[in-house]
């Protein structure tokens, strides 16, 4: 089958239209934020610090923030840079403006300003227009990146990019199935589209810029295949665009084994499918998160979710990894708790990094497992599409082929249902529509009939909430009380 | 006894739906008549829901912290639309940042909500209270 | 070769002075002390709490601590036990009395009663006595363990163990040539001699108390072989008096697969020797000991290191875990940064309690390397002492065959240094008289030569003196700056 | 220049080597000839060590918490013993608990101490200090 890029008439056809939904867009010229992107030293560049980490073996550390105004973003950035030891920095944008509420983020600027402190839970970057965003670029020396949850993000990477960021989070599913309510997957296929071109025109103009499709999703007992098959489909359609430095994605699950199995298979999985495609001109690099699910409001406790966090990024030799701290149950941290999550984690990188993980052949089995379920997947989104991945992951999506728990999506078909098994392991409790193969779910199914027996109780929805919140009230595998 | 109806939801542009699930399953089974608007539900969504449900109290979650601008206005809202008398409970992350919890229930309490929840709440606590105030309601409309 | 108990003449000689060398030994009744321990609930057993966590393969969790005064020492207790969460006590011994200094000690509570605040650095509980200690054990729910340092601990044994304690550490390597400058290892071992009898005593008159020896040492670099075979000869010794209830300590080195090689090595080697001295009539139990070396001082990373001890010590399946706190580096915890090392812990061991450890062949391989470690040392103890392992063990410390790195002791050869590999790995740099066979110090030279090599410079002191700091510095093996 | 004498030596009952051993091996490279007296050293031999090694700097160390029991009257005693002048260095952990290093600083001045340091400090820093201060003391002999 053949695909091709966004061609340049539809491309700069939206662009137009685009730039004029909001005053900030306004004769934005893309020359010269390429030109302005050039000025940017490559000490700052994204892609090439991850490209670097690869090759070095580092893990990198970089933490989530972002408030309403500029003097106190800049504020917090500087102090997670030189406090928290951070070695990427991030800019969260705020949740109105992730659903293009640019007016309902202005009113949240005014109240902040107001309120002397923010009110958003996040940087409103469109509303601060391009030169907002250089402020802040500029005012850091640790290569920095948009960190979202947008739908729609045409507007936003316009602006952030021209604005000096030079990596970009995002992706057509994943920054929509689990993020929107409303959204149709087709359209935010479309947009995150867009996205990749004008990141793929940056680097045909030898503009380095780093793409990171978001890997956790709902961040909550999410089983490895699923985000595997999220984060190949996303990754081959930035490609396809032009996208020259990608970071796959992977929010711990919380089993040591089954999370270096899945950093282990993202990594091959993705040459796999990427040359399978045809693509082999690319920097590929990974990203784990820490625990993505509710913390323990105890600090201390916390601290114990991210040092685990921080453990198993090492050990599976992730590239680069999402820093918690210890605010997490509570609320938005303060640049201090922030700081402290970074340190914390910068301790255990760095105990951590000289030791080599011996894997043994049952450990090398699960790796297989993972790999099985996601071809299951991916061999059910090109089939639907017939060769079309764009529209196989649609009509899968419809299917229920594929499938993310917990999502509020309408477009997610939202029947399956995950469940730990008696190490902790995430498994597949009711499959829904899932493409899994007969004995891949034999397999699912004969371990969370062991756990049953070790607790004495059927396999049932309560052991689903039970392992919700397990991890918050202190344990993996929700236990009867 | 019938159940009692009650509405649920996310307030603003929130689409934390991990709670908003199981909440739902939990105020079902402690007999409650759940109406759950999901995520992302606005004011009006859940002041109509609630007309349309007959329900006797609305239960806000917010957890991405816009709890301070969204859930603003809604009781005085409420009362333009007739519903003097109905039960408003909030519960979530209410605010931006950890604050202490005395300090947000106050807040909410101002803006004329009922009862106000932290994250770390007992829901068999909630629904407990939940009973108790809606019998008492019922009883003065008596 | 034969053996014999400790004979009671001897021992109610050696008693009957003992006692009178402080005032609140004098009219101590072993009849009475026994008898009110058989008061003491099942649920406060220590020895029976051990067994029954090996049984269901917990890790219970037990914290340092101990002050000046009564009332403050069981504040302090009560708290752990609640805001702690501990499942185990300690009552952790001043420093005077650890070195029969009573008379300093008794200034040191008078001083403390001045100062509102504790001067010394734990419970000086001889100088409190039996009733003092009585107040101490009856006021808590969970057992509780003398923990000290003490080469001479008769005195403290006899009191304490009347007083209701049923835990009692150290023996007479650990608790001397890490602890003590003077004192000769032979005085040290007759004197630990007289405490397992003394223990072995309330065994034979059915009151269960369990023995611990002291695993990590000097807690610096220790290579497991080398705490390993003090370990063994303590626990054998102890066995030799009558105790039934064993635990075996080990201090964690900082590899994961190293940590987990030594203690699954330490069980399997215990029950071959001990079984090899003819016991089989003992309940073995492990305790894991969190990171005592130099602690970073920033909080943040404290935590990050008491987690790391907390992970290995629930993979490795220790039935017990020491637990450090946030302020290490810089004094002794208050009662609430004690109690936060308890629950950042308790956090750790709950989320991994369910996870199985897959060992791989390579890892497989270390578990041997520390067994031939460890059968040099025994068979050189063995041998210089002609089958008497006291007597061996002197001869064996004073050669140099058995020596422990950084000791204070001048009965410690103190010429072997340690060192760590490319992975972090505690390897011998230098051997000194250690009795390591040739082929084993040639795998440790190569796996020398392998850091070296990856740093550019020559195997040295400086390497020594840099991995000494690295923890506390960030890191686990001490790179050049 | 001849390298100067220093006594150095962790007081009390304190057992703590591998900062001492780690001590005498950065002063002797720093310049120093190091009288290491190693740990449990009482003030007596403090005093003797330095009047038979004609050193200008005591350098003790405390690391088990004792510190301020057993470091009082180490000056008087050394004015008694005529050592009217000599440096008294002291360093590690020196009070029971976490303290603010500026109280615990204080402390020890006021005992005698001419220089005071945490478990942090930085020794190249110490050896800078140790070489001004005897040459100040050496300028004010001469
Ligand atoms: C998982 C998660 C996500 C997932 C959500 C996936 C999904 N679709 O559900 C993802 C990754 C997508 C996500 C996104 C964001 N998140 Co989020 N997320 C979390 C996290 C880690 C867990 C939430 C969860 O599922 N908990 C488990 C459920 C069972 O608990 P719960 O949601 O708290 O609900 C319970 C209680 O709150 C209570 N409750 C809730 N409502 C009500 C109502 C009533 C009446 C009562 C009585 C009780 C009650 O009962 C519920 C059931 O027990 C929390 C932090 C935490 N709690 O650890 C942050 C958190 C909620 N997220 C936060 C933020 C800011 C965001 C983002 C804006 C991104 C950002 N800036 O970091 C976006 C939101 C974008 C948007 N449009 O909403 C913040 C909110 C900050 C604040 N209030 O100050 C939190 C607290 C993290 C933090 N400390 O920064 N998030
Ligand atoms: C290893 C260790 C032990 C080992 C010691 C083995 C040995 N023989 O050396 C063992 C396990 C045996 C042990 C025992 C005890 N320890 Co201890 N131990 C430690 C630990 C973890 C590391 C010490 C160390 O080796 N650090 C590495 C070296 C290189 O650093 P250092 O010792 O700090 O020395 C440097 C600096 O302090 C400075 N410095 C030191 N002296 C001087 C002097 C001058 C003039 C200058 C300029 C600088 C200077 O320079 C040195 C080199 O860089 C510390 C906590 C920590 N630091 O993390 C606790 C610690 C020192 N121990 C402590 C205590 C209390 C004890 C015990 C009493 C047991 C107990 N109650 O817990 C016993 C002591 C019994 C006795 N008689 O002394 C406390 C002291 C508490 C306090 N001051 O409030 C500490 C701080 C732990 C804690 N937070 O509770 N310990």
């Amino acid at each position: 089958m053949s695909f091709n890029k966004l061609d340049m008439d539809t491309f700069n056809q939206i662009r137009e239209e685009l730039l004029g939904t909001w005053p900030t867009g306004q004769g934005l010229e893309l020359e010269e934020a390429i030109a302005y992107q050039k000025t940017i030293p490559e000490s700052k560049n994204f892609a090439v610090a991850m490209q670097r980490a690869s090759k070095e073996g580092k893990t990198l550390l970089q933490p989530r923030a972002g408030v309403a105004l500029i003097p106190d973003h800049i504020e917090l950035l500087k102090y997670l840079e030189t406090e928290g030891e951070a070695d990427l920095l991030p800019t969260t944008i705020d949740a109105y403006t992730r659903l293009n509420r640019y007016q309902e983020a202005a009113n949240g600027i005014a109240r902040s300003l107001e309120a002397k402190t923010s009110l958003l839970n996040g940087f409103p970057a469109v509303n601060h227009g391009v030169p907002g965003c250089r402020q802040v670029t500029e005012a850091v020396s640790k290569p920095i990146q948009v960190r979202h949850g947008t739908p729609d993000a045409r507007l936003l990477a316009e602006i952030t990019l021209a604005g000096g960021f030079t990596s970009f989070e995002g992706g057509g599913i994943s920054y929509n199935i689990p993020y929107a309510k409303k959204v149709p997957l087709k359209k935010s296929i479309d947009d995150w589209r867009y996205v990749d071109r004008l990141t793929g025109i940056y680097e045909e103009n030898g503009v380095h810029i780093n793409r990171e499709p978001f890997g956790p999703l709902t961040g909550t007992l999410v089983p490895p295949f699923i985000s595997h098959a999220v984060a190949l489909i996303e990754g081959i359609l930035a490609l396809r665009e032009g996208v020259k430095s990608i970071t796959l994605g992977y929010g711990q699950a919380g089993n040591l084994f089954q999370d270096i199995a899945a950093m282990i298979s993202l990594r091959e999985l993705a040459h796999e499918y990427f040359l399978r495609e045809g693509f082999e001109d690319y920097e590929l690099t990974t990203v784990f998160h820490q625990w993505m699910g509710g913390f323990p409001e105890d600090e201390a406790k916390a601290f114990s979710v991210i040092s685990w966090g921080a453990s198993v990024a090492v050990l599976s030799n992730a590239d680069k990894v999402i820093v918690k701290s210890p605010h997490e149950a509570m609320g938005i941290p303060t640049k201090e708790a922030n700081a402290q999550g970074l340190r914390c984690t910068r301790q255990m990188v760095s105990m951590l990094r000289d030791q080599k993980f011996l894997v043994s052949e049952d450990h090398r089995e699960e790796i297989e497992q993972i790999k099985r379920e996601v071809k299951c997947i991916m061999d059910a989104v090109y089939s639907l599409g017939n060769g079309d991945i764009e529209a196989g992951t649609i009509a899968a999506f419809e299917a229920g082929a594929l499938d993310i728990p917990f999502a509020p999506s309408m477009y997610n078909h939202g029947k399956i249902l995950p469940m730990r098994d008696n190490d902790g392991f995430i498994r597949v409790f009711n499959k829904g529509n899932l493409a899994l193969s007969d004995d891949v779910m034999a397999y699912h199914r004969d371990k969370l009939e062991e756990r049953a027996k070790a607790e004495g109780r059927k396999v049932s929805f309560q052991m689903v909430t039970d392992d919700i919140y397990a991890i918050s009230k202190g344990g993996l595998v929700g236990r009867p009380r | 006894m019938r159940p009692k109806n009650i509405v649920l939801g996310v307030i603003g542009f929130d689409c934390h739906s991990v709670g908003n699930k199981i909440l739902e399953t939990f105020f079902t089974e402690a007999g409650f008549k759940v109406h759950n608007l999901g995520v992302m539900v606005s004011q009006e969504e859940f002041i109509n829901a609630a007309i349309e449900t007959n329900s006797k109290a609305i239960m806000v979650s917010s957890l991405y912290g816009h709890g301070e601008i969204d859930c603003a206005g809604l009781r005085e809202r409420c009362i333009e639309k007739g519903l003097d008398d109905i039960l408003l409970y909030v519960g979530g992350n209410l605010v931006v940042g950890k604050t202490p919890f005395a300090q947000v229930e106050e807040k909410f309490l101002k803006m004329g909500y009922d009862r106000v929840f932290g994250p770390d709440c007992s829901l068999e606590h909630v629904a407990e209270l939940l009973h108790q105030d809606l019998l008492s309601r019922e009883e003065k409309e008596d």
